[in-house]
């Protein structure tokens, strides 16, 4: 035909570079600045020892006299200065922000990663197995999708309460949250699993495999999964900004981490108190990161829900 | 028909003796009610003596069965913190909550679906862009900071509406007391109404979105343009439609999570209703309060699934077929 | 030397479609999906349209009825309908031809039908759009219409859902939707294909009875070339987004002139088999970046020579009514092998 | 009606309403209203069920006390005129009556009314039941003189009455609540949502932890209040609770937060008034298990005198004061306020912080690096209660002392000290006596019966227990203030408290109303005026 066609890109990083994806990808300013945006916030997090210039998680660096610094102004009795002020307790508010999302980070990616391998290998069981097994996941699953999820993780929070020894509450605090925020998410991952595993089961290829006697779960971890990655990792992606809120949810209704460790949510629960008093630094920062956060994933969530849907290109 | 509803309510029996269960062993974790109940001034005997009369020291099987036996008649017993009939109490505040989620509710429905629609009538534009980026903010921020931040706004800096309560109520033949009825009430369910209803309106509208995008595909839709419908006829009378089905199911279970996170509008606004009852009943361990609590969220789980069930019934034809056909 | 040219008809063709381009712009740049395909519908003439899947059938039909899906774009060449010009009308000009003037019948009566509405209701919606008739009529004309097109019972079914009809039913049912304003040109887009093998030539026969009755055209686009051979009048073959041939169905089947038709009517006998593969020919049509200088057809030919490699062959109007699109029988070709 | 209309909207109207309804209620030309909100309601208006400081508050109001306590902690006289321990038998407490009180519903108040309500506050599961234990008969003598019989001489017993309110006796047994409601009955009682008292107001609307609203009585015995309505709210959010107050929703506002009192005070038309609270808040240890749960170290670190000594010279009180309380404290290095009768300058004076010393002396007790424990924390039932604890992680750290904070919600805090579930925790204490007896029965002396029921230290001193119990009984009040001297020294070099600050109260509210700071938080609507 008449068309000019571009060369065809070589190696690895080139053929990623000219998938229909990256392209999609570059022709969304949205997609893209999501993306930079998330990117920054996570290496912060990452590597917020090596950027914080303090180490507020440290109790014993802190001078309570530095507390309610404003923002590159000396403090009154120490004199010493910080970009983004401190809070109440004299930690510096952009280190406490990079360790902050740090947690949120690990909490969200945790939570998430859990209720996927549980919604995933639910989805597949009750998609595969059908019969009474499917019927009673399904069940459960639509009982566990009308049960508010804030009840159900302050229910977990009241039972993990009741198992685990006082001494190490704290140190479980942060797992009993992310199973909380994780079980109440599965669903999602299980019902689109289970879709795809019921279509996938019946084609021809699937047979073939049971067929020649291959191992079921090797027919759903080769075969079946691959098929329904799409729709998990963009239930993932949102999953992720949903996870990060649940967790400044919980940690107003006083249910969360510690807050000598605190996450953006317990900074903000924190500072909120300070929104009359004219501390608006201790509030503003924290929740201009997490909202570019969980704004940034959400963004990409979309971005990704358009492009892998082939029928929406 | 009649085995289906048989099925349901032998299934909804299930669904609410499994949460009595689990919230009833719940509570003995949440704290001990003696403490809150008993000023500092008791002495260890009467602390004793109390826990002894609430039955506390039965066994779990002794108290789970007692509760539940009681609970068939709609007695909860008394609630330890305010010492009325936990019935009464909850059926008191119960006007608040459903006036605020109704409210909330129907507004994100009605801009959840006329955002949703537009958004995906107009895949690209700038408007539909904005509408999706913005709505986001409502999913990107918790609940109670952007409550505050509304009563700050609105309460304080500009004093356009009243920042806590429901304002004047109306009593209406002692059962009910609406706020609808008054200026006051109506100003204050403003503020509360948005905050509650901002996520539910914002997943609403995402939800419609997608659904129509997927139902603007479809071949009969092809197929009616085909036929020279006109837009609106194909967008609102067949499209719509059809995304609404899906639609209604979700925002029907929606509903109760909508009540769900009133505890923490209610909160923060100081809203009477049965959300921030139970957020105060948590923090004095008034355990009866919250098992009643509980019981009524698989309650209301119980009736919106019912609801919605019929609805889909009356929506989708096909379904009509299929339940009388599993009826027979 | 060829004879003169003579028109099969003196009258306006009821559809003209001349020199019709459909593209796709891409990231990779614009592919060119139709390229210039100019056939004629007559008045209650049956025109087949055959070819392979990607061949450009059912784009045709789209492009007439206006419903390209975007980015697909008619880029050039024209369409007229009873001498109006069709192709670039505004959009609500275009929707009322839509149903009115033109008529549209989907492969997939099982997808065709909104499953929220009954019969009744999306039959009389679509009669009334196009035509000022009271309710009660719409419904008296809408059950007629059902009784012709073959439902038993129509006036008590009429208020069915679509759910309540078999296959081959729902079918009949599409094909009085598509009927039901009384359209001049029918554009059937695979009716058959997803139906069960033995409703087949049912629906096939009442679409053609009724579009008879009625005077209306029909554009019938399938794969099936016995389809073709038993309702078309004339068949018009197309490859790669261009006719190779058109021409009076037994003529073309009998003798095709086109090399491609020649090894397309191996997959006649296929009334079991519908998607069978042309396997007469080796290779594959083109994909549409990639079609091949000069004919489309040329990698595959078994007579290619020389010039297919290079020159694009128009349609070549034979003295018989056929057009053609092969350098086989150009002229200076002829007069080459002549020599 | 005379609420200043200076706001316009919603505001406006709002008022306009709420004026209107006065009116309309009260007929008076004179009406005004008082909307008063505070972080949390009375938990019941049955005036013996709980013996809970908001439920008092509001009961004040309704109820009226034999002896009142002013201001200045003092005790004043209500329905009693005149009390005091009679001079043939110093078992006895005589109270003289006051004459011509009527209660709400009209009936005029006797003596055994007053005999039927000190009767039911002392019956259990009266909440009040314990600070009448030592009764042993109450008995009218005419119509009005009351004698209160105790175990054995009682001479501070008159201070546990300024909290116990007087019913009608006729009223009680018409609605069958001749004792306080029991929580295990499983019923309502009539005088939870029902009143008649002898107070100033009358209950005109009650909807707990909504809204209740009080009448002013006419028919009451002292001069009349210039508030006449009194329209009471609970708002349990800090920020929303300040918006109300800043937006012109409420007159009134309790528990403004420390850091919301500077603002409050530069804002056009709102004042902050502000005094010394009755409550101490302290943190104490495990001092005599031999090993601590939550801790690393082999032995118990609290037992050791170095380590409590290491701790006392960590705690930056001033720094705490400074900035978690914003100014709002009295730093304080014994537990108990000023006003309490004990207390002197000497046990309150604190040293400065000294971390490299701390340092040592942990070392000295046989932790070179120092060791770990759990410190257990309310995080809703005092001011800043976290950030006070979190503040004290960061103090101890310097010392080495490193401390893993676990902050819950009270109702699971506070059974941790009641069942000796924590190693470290931190306590808030308010002295209803106003005398330091009241501390040592509750905190020092020994776990059993009915004393130290909140001593989480373990502590125990026989000794000392046996100075505290000689307290209850003691009539030569010089005597006994040496025994009390005695004892605080010996706590004091014990350490078994390392206090942090006496609490400071401060009530926001709109310019022209006058409200005093009432020492134990139980602000009186009576003594309101306008400007």
């Amino acid at each position: 035909m008449t068309e000019l066609h571009k060369p065809r890109p070589t190696g690895r990083f080139g053929r990623a570079w000219d998938s229909d994806i990256a392209y999609s990808f570059r022709q969304s300013p949205v997609a893209v600045v999501a993306a930079v945006v998330s990117l920054i916030l996570i290496l912060g997090a990452v590597f917020a020892p090596l950027i914080a210039p303090y180490d507020p998680f440290n109790p014993a660096s802190l001078n309570l006299m530095d507390g309610f610094t404003p923002p590159m102004e000396p403090n009154a009795f120490t004199g010493n200065v910080y970009w983004l002020g401190t809070d109440n307790q004299g930690r510096d508010v952009f280190s406490t922000i990079l360790y902050g999302a740090r947690i949120s980070l690990f909490v969200g990616f945790a939570a998430v990663l859990f209720a996927m391998t549980l919604g995933i290998t639910l989805g597949l069981i009750a998609g595969y197995r059908g019969g009474w097994v499917d019927s009673l996941l399904m069940r459960v699953a639509d009982v566990q999708l009308t049960f508010p999820s804030i009840l159900l993780a302050l229910l977990i929070f009241g039972v993990a309460r009741g198992f685990i020894p006082p001494a190490y509450r704290e140190a479980m605090a942060i797992w009993v949250l992310i199973v909380a925020i994780g079980l109440s998410e599965w669903v999602q991952y299980a019902r689109v699993v289970r879709g795809a595993t019921m279509v996938e089961k019946n084609k021809e290829y699937v047979q073939a495999a049971r067929v020649i006697g291959a191992h079921p779960v090797k027919i759903l971890l080769r075969h079946i999964l691959p098929n329904v990655m799409g729709p998990v990792l963009v239930i993932a992606t949102i999953g992720l900004a949903l996870a990060i809120i649940a967790e400044a949810t919980l940690s107003f209704l006083g249910v969360g981490v510690p807050p000598t460790q605190p996450s953006l949510g317990t900074l903000i629960r924190i500072g909120q108190q300070y929104l009359f008093s004219g501390e608006w630094w201790i509030l503003l920062f924290p929740s201009i990161t997490l909202l570019a956060l969980a704004l940034s994933v959400n963004l990409l969530g979309d971005w990704l829900r358009d492009a892998l849907n082939p029928r929406l290109r | 028909m009649l085995a289906f509803i048989l099925r349901r309510v032998l299934q909804s029996v299930i669904v609410m003796l499994t949460v009595a269960l689990v919230a009833f062993s719940l509570f003995r974790f949440v704290g001990d009610p003696i403490v809150s109940m008993l000023g500092q001034e008791a002495t260890l005997a009467e602390r004793a003596a109390l826990r002894d009369a609430l039955g506390l020291n039965d066994p779990f099987v002794v108290q789970f069965f007692s509760f539940v036996t009681r609970a068939i008649s709609g007695d909860f017993g008394i609630s330890y913190r305010l010492q009325q009939p936990v019935m009464e109490l909850i059926l008191s505040r119960l006007p608040a909550t459903l006036e605020l989620a109704l409210v909330s509710g129907i507004a994100a429905f009605i801009f959840g679906v006329g955002f949703g629609v537009y958004t995906a009538l107009r895949r690209g534009g700038w408007l539909s862009s904005s509408i999706m980026t913005v709505s986001l903010i409502g999913v990107s921020l918790p609940t109670f900071l952007i409550g505050v931040l509304l009563i700050w706004v609105f309460a304080v800096e500009l004093q356009w509406l009243p920042s806590f309560g429901r304002g004047e109520v109306v009593d209406l033949d002692g059962w009910w007391r609406t706020g609808f009825l008054t200026e006051s009430g109506r100003m204050s369910l403003i503020l509360p109404a948005i905050t509650l209803g901002l996520y539910q309106m914002t997943l609403i509208m995402r939800l419609v979105r997608a659904e129509m995008l997927e139902v603007l595909r479809a071949d009969y839709i092809k197929f009616a343009r085909a036929r020279g419908l006109s837009n609106r006829a194909v967008n609102f009378g067949h499209a719509l439609k059809n995304t609404l089905v899906p639609v209604i199911t979700i925002t029907g279970l929606q509903l109760g999570s909508i009540i769900a996170f009133s505890i923490i509008t209610e909160t923060v606004f100081q809203w009477p209703g049965v959300g921030a009852l139970f957020i105060n009943s948590v923090r004095f361990v008034d355990v009866p309060v919250m098992a009643a609590y509980l019981m009524l969220i698989a309650l209301v789980f119980v009736v919106i699934n019912l609801i919605v069930d019929l609805l889909y019934y009356l929506v989708d034809p096909r379904l009509r077929l299929d339940r009388s056909a599993a009826g027979h | 030397m060829s004879a003169p040219i003579e028109k099969p008809s003196e009258k306006t063709p009821l559809l003209s479609v001349r020199d019709l381009i459909v593209e796709f712009p891409t990231r990779r740049g614009t592919l060119r999906a139709l390229d210039r395909v100019s056939f004629d519908i007559a008045e209650g003439e049956v025109l087949g349209m055959v070819g392979e899947s990607g061949a450009g059938k059912s784009l045709t039909g789209a492009a007439i009825i206006g419903l390209l899906e975007p980015p697909g774009r008619i880029a050039g060449g024209e369409i007229w309908l009873r001498g109006q010009r069709i192709d670039n009308l505004p959009r609500e000009k275009m929707r009322r031809i839509r149903g009115r003037r033109i008529g549209m019948v989907f492969q997939d009566p099982l997808t065709s039908l909104n499953p929220l509405y009954t019969v009744a209701q999306q039959l009389i919606e679509t009669i009334r759009t196009h035509m000022d008739v009271s309710d009660a009529e719409a419904r008296k004309r809408a059950v007629a219409l059902l009784d012709r097109v073959g439902i038993p019972a129509a006036a008590r079914r009429i208020d069915d859902y679509p759910h309540h009809f078999s296959g081959g039913m729902r079918q009949r049912v599409v094909i009085a939707l598509a009927l039901c304003a009384e359209p001049e040109l029918v554009l059937a887009d695979e009716p058959t294909t997803a139906l069960d093998v033995s409703v087949q030539a049912q629906i096939i026969d009442v679409l053609k009875e009724i579009c008879a009755e009625r005077g209306a055209s029909v554009m019938l686009i399938t794969h099936d070339m016995g389809v073709i051979a038993e309702t078309a009048d004339r068949v018009a073959v197309l490859y790669a987004g261009r006719v190779a041939e058109i021409g009076p169905v037994r003529d073309v089947i009998q003798a095709a002139e086109h090399p491609y038709t020649a090894g397309l009517m191996g997959s006649i006998p296929t009334l079991t088999q519908t998607a069978a593969r042309l396997t007469q020919i080796p290779g594959s049509m083109p994909r549409l970046n990639a079609i091949p200088r000069g004919c489309a057809f040329n990698p595959r030919c078994p007579k290619v020579f020389d010039r297919c490699r290079t020159d694009r062959p128009e349609l070549i109007d034979r003295d018989n009514g056929r057009h053609v699109s092969c350098w086989l029988y150009d002229s200076a070709t002829q007069k080459v092998a002549h020599d | 009606m005379s609420i200043k209309l200076n706001q316009t909207g919603v505001r406006a109207r709002l008022m306009l309403g709420a004026a209107a309804l006065t009116l309309a209620v009260a007929g008076a030309a004179n009406a005004e209203t008082l909307r008063w909100a505070r972080v949390g309601d009375a938990l019941t208006l049955d005036p013996h069920s709980q013996n809970e400081g908001p439920t008092h508050t509001l009961n004040h109001h309704i109820y009226e006390t034999l002896v009142g306590r002013a201001v200045d902690g003092s005790l004043t006289p209500r329905l009693a005129t005149e009390w005091g321990i009679s001079e043939e038998d110093d078992t006895i407490w005589v109270f003289q009556i006051r004459e011509g009180v009527t209660f709400h519903d009209g009936t005029p108040m006797t003596a055994e009314d007053v005999v039927f309500s000190l009767d039911r506050a002392r019956t259990p599961p009266s909440g009040m039941a314990a600070l009448h234990a030592a009764v042993e008969e109450v008995t009218a003598v005419d119509d009005t003189t009351v004698h209160v019989r105790l175990s054995g001489p009682a001479p501070l017993y008159v201070q546990n009455l300024t909290n116990t309110f007087i019913m009608s006796k006729a009223w009680a047994e018409e609605n069958s609540i001749e004792v306080a409601p029991n929580f295990a009955a499983g019923e309502e009682a009539h005088s939870v949502r029902n009143t008649n008292g002898t107070g100033p107001y009358m209950l005109v609307e009650r909807d707990p932890e909504v809204r209740t609203v009080l009448q002013v009585f006419d028919g009451h015995w002292d001069d009349a209040p210039e508030v006449t309505e009194i329209i009471y709210t609970p708002i349990s959010e800090a920020a929303t609770r300040v918006a109300a107050l800043l937006s012109g929703e409420v007159d009134v506002v309790q528990d403004v937060p420390v850091q919301d009192i500077a603002r409050l005070e530069q804002t056009d038309g709102i004042k902050v008034v502000r005094g010394p609270e009755n409550r101490n808040i302290f943190f104490s240890y495990d001092m005599t298990s031999d090993r601590l749960a939550t801790s690393d170290a082999e032995d118990n670190p609290f037992a050791k005198p170095e380590v409590r000594e290491a701790m006392a010279l960590s705690l930056d009180r001033n720094a705490i004061r400074q900035v978690v309380m914003r100014g709002e404290s009295q730093p304080s290095a014994a537990p108990l306020p000023p006003f309490v009768n004990g207390w002197t300058e000497e046990l309150d004076a604190f040293g400065e912080p000294d971390y490299a010393r701390a340092a040592e002396l942990v070392a000295e007790a046989g932790y070179p690096n120092g060791f770990t424990v759990d410190l257990n924390c309310p995080n809703d039932r005092y001011l800043n209660d976290e950030a006070i604890c979190q503040a004290l992680v960061g103090m101890l750290a310097r010392a080495n002392i490193r401390v893993n904070l676990v902050s819950q919600t009270r109702s699971l805090h506070f059974p941790l000290i009641e069942n000796w579930d924590t190693d470290f925790y931190m306590l808030g204490w308010g002295v209803p006596t106003f005398d330091s007896q009241y501390v040592f029965d509750f905190l020092v002396h020994t776990r059993e019966g009915s004393y130290g029921s909140f001593n989480g230290t373990r502590y125990s001193n026989p000794e000392l227990d046996a100075k505290i119990q000689s307290l209850a009984t003691m009539t030569d009040l010089e005597a006994r203030d040496a025994v009390i001297a005695e004892i605080w020294e010996e706590v004091m070099e014990e350490r078994i408290f390392l206090n942090v600050h006496n609490q400071m109260l401060a009530y926001a509210m709109r310019d022209g109303i006058t409200l005093d700071v009432h020492p134990e938080n139980q602000p009186r609507m009576t003594t309101v005026t306008f400007d």
